[in-house]
């Protein structure tokens, strides 16, 4: 897991329903042309700078595919 | 890097099965989150329904009970009364609560049996492909209810909540909705506070969860959201019903 | 004659449809036919399978574990159904998402690309009936004329202007042979 | 009769009660019934009928009851465990002599179990339903037009013995599409009166519906009038299907769905010389007994082949009484069994060829 | 001389087989002369519990049903969608109703079932030899709870009537009393206009009937009036909770 | 063993449940097993136990159920009409592994019935409760001693199988009053610690209580897996009685009260000659089938005795298996037979004397 | 049935609850000393003429033992 | 030694009670016993009845069609058994409430105005006492002793001050043969 990012998916677990890109007030996450191995388009986000670390996606998320980090 | 949203302790890394979209994986979240902030996991059994979330057993990681359809509160009334000292939750959708089980739940609730049920309304029988619940909206499509619900034939959206209030033994009634985020966290502190009901000794307690079933509303996850926001609410208003202190 | 065919894909590639297709084309035709789903608690929005039986005689049981042809539309179903097939059967195989290859020598295999060709067509979701062409054309169990008329009785009112971008489906999967 | 048309099971039977005049039913969702009472659900508007989604098995059950007293021609439908729920109901309803049609598309069990065929609920469907000395009529339809046939005969059983009538499927059954065609639908309004029913007691003396007696010699009296139906019933109503029996020495004794495989057993095995020949009771209450016991004298074993751990294997050794051998081939929990399983027990039967 | 009280067209001429001062026998009275009175006599059928009055069916002299226990909301939606012309009522006691067949009876007031329902509340199972009911009061002895009823572990006395108001369906609720004539005159009353809403298509109508069980309450019958006179209302408060104007 | 005290035997159940151990009892009231409830109410407080009358049978078969999965000992009672409301439940308990015990005190049926003693329920006992592939220990006491002797070892029955155990009684083994004698009580502090449990999943694995599997096999797996523990109580809990049996060469099977009665008739038709035994099935299931078949080979006949329209006797019959044959008395809807009934049936078999 | 008085009492059906007697504005019903075959002492009114046949002991009555009459 | 009672009379008139006795000073004499209550859905308030047994061996059938002797204490329980009672039985009928004449002459008839002596004595609620006096003097089944001492046992302790009289009414009928 790249502790780098603001912002990581587990897209494996994502199932593709675009809750979280509904919520993010920065309004970064898209959905990726690829699918994973359950056939879903999965959610992601290519500007992590632009994150601002709100949890609005995570909390927003039916299935716990998403970590917020914040700079301490 | 502080991790300020993630995976939470009490649940299973098992990937749930409910279908794009669907808000009972927020809803298990969120139970999990409060299991980890009270420090419940040792100490808790949690009692499955009958319907899509029959497989909660699966990602709750805790002891759990996989219940027959609607009497879970029975099943979580013998727990709790075998192992009082322990934290009791059962966790049921509407069809398996406000219709089969209307009995169980009435009468937990009115003996005031300390056990926390988190109520998951979403208008709909999820499980068995999309039949009408007793809480579907008036005029509401589902494979029962072709041509709409006929109110006069099938009778009204179910006001499960507000009838559990009239029962002495109940502390605590809210409905919560978990269409944004504001609400989720809403949610979440209801149940929290459900859940802390229970420990304090103090009644049954319950939260009913307007949910979406996007599969069998025929609506993509995001419309499923909108017509939770716009129809549901309006049939079941929400708020706290009943607290420790009185009736809303 | 007795075909036994197994459908299988993702929920959502109308695989369902194509069985009843097949079935329905076979009634009219004065065959004995019958359509089993598989309705098991697959994950939702996981693998959907048909099993199809054409005959000129009364069907016994209407599984097979020995299917004469497998139209398979996905990885796993490929998986699965492959090594179930009888000795001089048929595999007809959706290549888009299937690129694995056949390691048996004693069954023919037919590859259609059929989600590259329904994009083509521009609506991914007639995949299943680039598929159905193919089999129609190197199976000689049903006609393509009946399975024309059939669509509209299969497809509900609603869809009836799909049908001419399934028939063009059903075309485009004639030529794989 | 009509033309052919391509149906589910489920649907097929949702099609038959209509035209056999029924029009009130109460039932609670289940899979993998759960077609049938959708067709109802858009079909009834257009005949008049009545669809309810009771609030739960129970509560159906109970529906059917008053509806049944009422006079009315009435279905419910379920699936394992909703019929464990309607038993008491329906052992009222058998108690006061009433006719109503149950469907019971049978999954794996005990409990939840599974959602796969299965037929596990034979002992329940035959013998011990619920609690009191009485029996249903028991239909095993093995293909949707069977199904279809069987569901329009039942409405007729059940008004002839005024008892309930359950036909008993599987997933198979209820999910499978075959072609089907229809008789003529019958007009309820052509149905003869029942006399007995409950509708006002205008101009007649009152009528009661009812399963209590304080006496237990008025019980007695009663329960030896069921009885009677009961023995009328297996001298009628017994139903049966032979396939390749008259130069058998195996008989392979399966109903339902397993019969058909069974049937697709026997073709393969003949293939290798077996002498195999199919008993396909077609009615599990009355069970044709007669015909095991007769045909018991001509072959040389039995084999029951179920989707359970054996449960009709025991009416089948009831009816050979010890005259020959009866195997026991079984799948259970919502397998199905395949038919070269089964010509494997025919080949440990009948010896290596 | 004109007769200005007697025996009602509605009865069989069978002697009751209550206990000596059991009130259901005044209750079965009322019934009959409101089904005299509103002329329902050729299209009443009526459907009896399992319970005391189990033998309903034998005193009320028009078309009878006799339900499973709890179930009679459930065969009288059977009856009545199959007879919508006809005028349907179940007769049911405290176990019967509040307990076994609490689901049924939900939901047949959810739905709006036009049927009438005469709820018999003695706060014990009669019956079966006087176990506690779901509506027993707080303290009170029966075999099930020697040492009178614990809240805590039993359950509260439950409020049926009230609770049933909270139903869109349920058109009229009210609770009345037979411990003395003007009492049972009102009584007569409610069950009049119970009858009366079925009979106008206003949906569900329920009256809850306070009634004694001199047997299994271990007293005289003057007592046993006295008891329910100054004990079961003070929890069960009389008068009209919900008529199709609003809830009281 | 304590003094003798004369006690109902409802009430001797109840105690002796509570010297087995059993703090936890959940039911809902109905004759003729009232006063077992009732004892218990009363004396549960002395013992730190739990009685809840629960609003329904369903629900009191689910309080069971989690009662049971948390890993107590745990009893529930009923009778006929809340046998069969409850058997949606004792699947699930059957299914999940669990063990309970259970208490039918029979009543005539079918439906509301009578209360008077009957053995109507035997099939739904021993075969039919409920949906899916599973039996029930069924334990038949014929005395108040027995009665008090059995509900103690079901309890440790139930722990050994993780099995409900059902023990069927009549309203005469309910009411009547015998002397007994208890065994020293069992501390439940003293009973080993049930690991499978659910009790909070402090340091240690989660534990889960189950009756569904996703996929066929795996229910199937799980229900040879059970069938291996019936197969097993077949070896190892069969229990019977035999009288008179050394000479006979008729042999009366009954159980229960029926047994008692029957045991009057052959102390009478002895003084006329008859050469008459009893053989009485203590466990239903498993059935006392192998000392039936054995004793076929130097019998006559058999004479099935039953408060039923007949039950038993077909489990009879498959035991003797067509070697002799087999006769059958029953009395139903309440009726108790006399023994100078029984004894004419010994007279049309064994002939004028 | 003597039409002539004003409060009749079916006294086969009377099972002398004595409910009667407590709701008798004047106080005229009281119990017999016989039995009826049932083993109850029955309610009966003495004084015919203090009858105000006000109704209250029918009204009263848990077994329609009474039936009464008024002066037309 | 067997013998086989039925006790009948009005509910509330102590029938039970009088049936547990005998059983339990059966038991404590070293006796086989057995206690059966009708439990039937006798009209309430109606009549009630009880059978029972007390042997020198194991008893067989707690129930009897041909009972030694009847305890009957109203006229409809009298009609009821009077037919079944073993030739060479005994009737013990309370002759206050029974007028009838016993028209059998195969077995002995005593009779005991026990209503008329218990009320007598002050108490009509111990007639049935008065009944079991003259049982166990009439036969030779049970001890008055034990049923003395058994009457603490079995009468509920605040009905203590009532044993007194109970045994004056036991001494009283015992005049009756
Ligand atoms: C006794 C019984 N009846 C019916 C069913 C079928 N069934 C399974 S889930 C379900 C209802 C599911 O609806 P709900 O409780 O609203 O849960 P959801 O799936 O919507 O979350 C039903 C009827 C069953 N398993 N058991
Ligand atoms: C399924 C079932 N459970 C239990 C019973 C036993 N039973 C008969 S009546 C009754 C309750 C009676 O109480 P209530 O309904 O309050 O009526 P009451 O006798 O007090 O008028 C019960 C539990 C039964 N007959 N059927
Ligand atoms: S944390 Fe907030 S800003 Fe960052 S991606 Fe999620 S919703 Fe957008
Ligand atoms: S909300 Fe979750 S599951 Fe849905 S698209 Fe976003 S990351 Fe994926
Ligand atoms: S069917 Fe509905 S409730 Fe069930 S998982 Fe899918 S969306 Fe969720
Ligand atoms: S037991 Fe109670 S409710 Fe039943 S008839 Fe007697 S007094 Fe009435
Ligand atoms: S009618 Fe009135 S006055 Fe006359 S007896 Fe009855 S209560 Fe008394
Ligand atoms: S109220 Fe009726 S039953 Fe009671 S004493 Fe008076 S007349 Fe008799
Ligand atoms: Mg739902
Ligand atoms: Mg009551």
């Amino acid at each position: 897991m790249e502790k780098q990012q603001s912002v990581v998916f587990d897209i494996e677990r994502c199932k593709g329903c675009e809750l979280c890109t509904a919520v993010c007030p920065v309004d970064i996450i898209s959905m990726s042309e690829e699918i994973n191995s359950h056939g879903y388009h999965y959610a992601e986000v290519k500007e992590q700078k632009k994150c601002i670390s709100c949890g609005m996606c995570a909390t927003m998320c039916p299935d716990v595919v998403i970590e917020v980090y914040k700079e301490e | 890097m502080k991790k300020v949203a993630g995976y939470p302790d009490s649940l299973t890394d098992k990937q749930f099965h409910y279908c794009p979209g669907c808000t009972h994986g927020i809803i298990h979240r969120l139970v999990a989150e409060v299991i980890d902030e009270l420090d419940l996991k040792e100490k808790t059994i949690g009692v499955a329904p009958v319907g899509c979330s029959v497989l909660a057993y699966e990602y709750f990681d805790v002891d759990m009970h996989e219940a027959s359809h609607g009497r879970a509160p029975a099943v979580a009334t013998g727990i709790k009364r075998v192992h009082p000292d322990k934290f009791v939750f059962t966790y049921q959708g509407d069809g398996d609560l406000a219709s089969i089980g209307t009995a169980e739940i009435v009468h937990a609730a009115n003996r005031g049996e300390l056990i926390s049920t988190v109520f998951v309304n979403n208008a709909i029988y999820g499980m068995t492909g999309g039949q009408m619940a007793p809480t579907s909206l008036e005029g509401q499509r589902t494979t029962t209810s072709p041509f709409g619900r006929d109110v006069k034939e099938a009778g009204f959206p179910i006001k499960m909540s507000e009838m559990l209030t009239e029962l002495d033994g109940s502390a605590y009634i809210a409905r919560v909705s978990v269409h944004d985020p504001k609400h989720i966290r809403k949610a979440k502190k209801a149940i929290k506070k459900s859940f802390e009901i229970q420990l304090e000794g103090k009644g049954f307690s319950l939260v009913e969860v307007l949910s979406t079933c996007p599969t069998n509303w025929g609506m993509k996850p995001l419309d499923a959201i909108e017509w939770l926001k716009n129809n549901m609410i309006k049939t079941y208003p929400l708020g706290d019903l009943k607290t420790p202190e009185g009736v809303e | 004659m007795k075909e036994e065919i197994i459908l299988a894909g993702f929920g959502g590639q109308g695989i369902m449809l194509m069985g009843k297709l097949i079935s329905y084309a076979g009634m009219k035709e004065g065959k004995e036919v019958s359509w089993m789903p598989s309705y098991g608690p697959e994950m939702r929005g996981g693998t959907a399978n048909c099993t199809v039986i054409v005959s000129d005689k009364l069907i016994p049981s209407p599984m097979t574990t020995q299917p004469d042809s497998i139209i398979v539309m996905n990885l796993p179903s490929f998986d699965k159904f492959l090594p179930q097939v009888k000795s001089g059967g048929t595999v007809f195989l959706n290549s888009t998402l299937i690129e694995e290859d056949v390691k048996r020598d004693d069954i023919k295999v037919i590859k259609i690309p059929a989600n590259e060709i329904a994009n083509q067509l521009g609506n991914s979701k007639i995949a299943n009936m680039v598929m159905l062409g193919s089999y129609i054309e190197n199976k000689d169990v049903i006609k393509l004329k009946t399975v024309k008329n059939s669509l509209e009785s299969v497809l509900s009112a609603r869809n009836q202007d799909l049908i001419d971008l399934n028939l063009k489906a059903l075309e485009k999967g004639k030529e794989y042979k | 009769m009509g033309k052919k048309t391509l149906m589910k099971g489920n649907e097929a039977i949702a099609e038959a009660a209509i035209r056999a005049g029924c029009r009130y039913f109460f039932g609670y969702p289940i899979t993998p019934q759960s077609e049938l009472p959708a067709y109802l659900a858009r079909k009834f508007p257009e005949v008049g009928g009545t669809f309810l989604q009771a609030e739960s098995e129970v509560a159906a059950s109970n529906m059917v009851y008053g509806a049944a007293g009422a006079g009315a021609r009435v279905l419910t439908s379920s699936s394992s465990p909703g019929i464990s729920l309607k038993a008491e109901g329906i052992s009222y309803i058998a108690g006061a002599e009433l006719p109503a049609v149950i469907i019971n598309i049978m999954r794996g069990g005990p409990g939840l179990g599974t959602i796969q065929p299965s037929q596990a609920d034979y002992f329940q469907a035959t013998k011990g339903m619920a609690h009191g000395d009485f029996y249903l009529t028991v239909l095993a339809p093995s293909s949707v037009q069977e199904a279809v046939d069987l569901t329009m005969d039942a409405f007729d059983i059940a008004d002839k013995y005024r008892n309930p009538v359950l036909i008993v499927g599987d997933g198979i059954i209820g999910q499978m599409m075959e072609p089907v065609e229809f008789k003529d639908p019958i007009d309820p309004d052509d149905l003869p009166k029942k006399e007995w029913a409950t509708d006002g007691a205008k101009g007649r003396e009152r009528n009661i519906i009812n399963s209590l007696a304080l006496d237990p010699h008025d019980l007695e009296d009663h329960n030896l009038k069921l009885k009677a139906k009961y023995d009328r019933m297996k001298e009628e109503e017994v139903r049966y299907e032979e396939l390749y029996t008259e130069d058998a020495d195996i008989i392979i004794v399966a109903y339902g769905t397993t019969a058909r495989i069974a049937t697709s057993a026997i073709e393969m095995a003949r293939k290798d010389g077996y002498k195999v020949g199919l008993i396909r009771p077609i009615t599990l209450f009355p069970f044709p007994s007669d015909i095991i016991n007769e045909t018991a004298d001509r072959v040389e074993n039995f084999l029951t082949v179920e989707m359970s751990l054996g449960q009709m294997v025991e009416d089948v050794k009831l009816a050979v009484s010890g005259k020959k051998p009866v195997h026991f081939y079984g799948r259970t929990g919502g397998v199905v069994p395949s038919p070269e399983e089964i010509v494997e027990e025919i080949e440990k039967i009948g010896g290596e060829r």
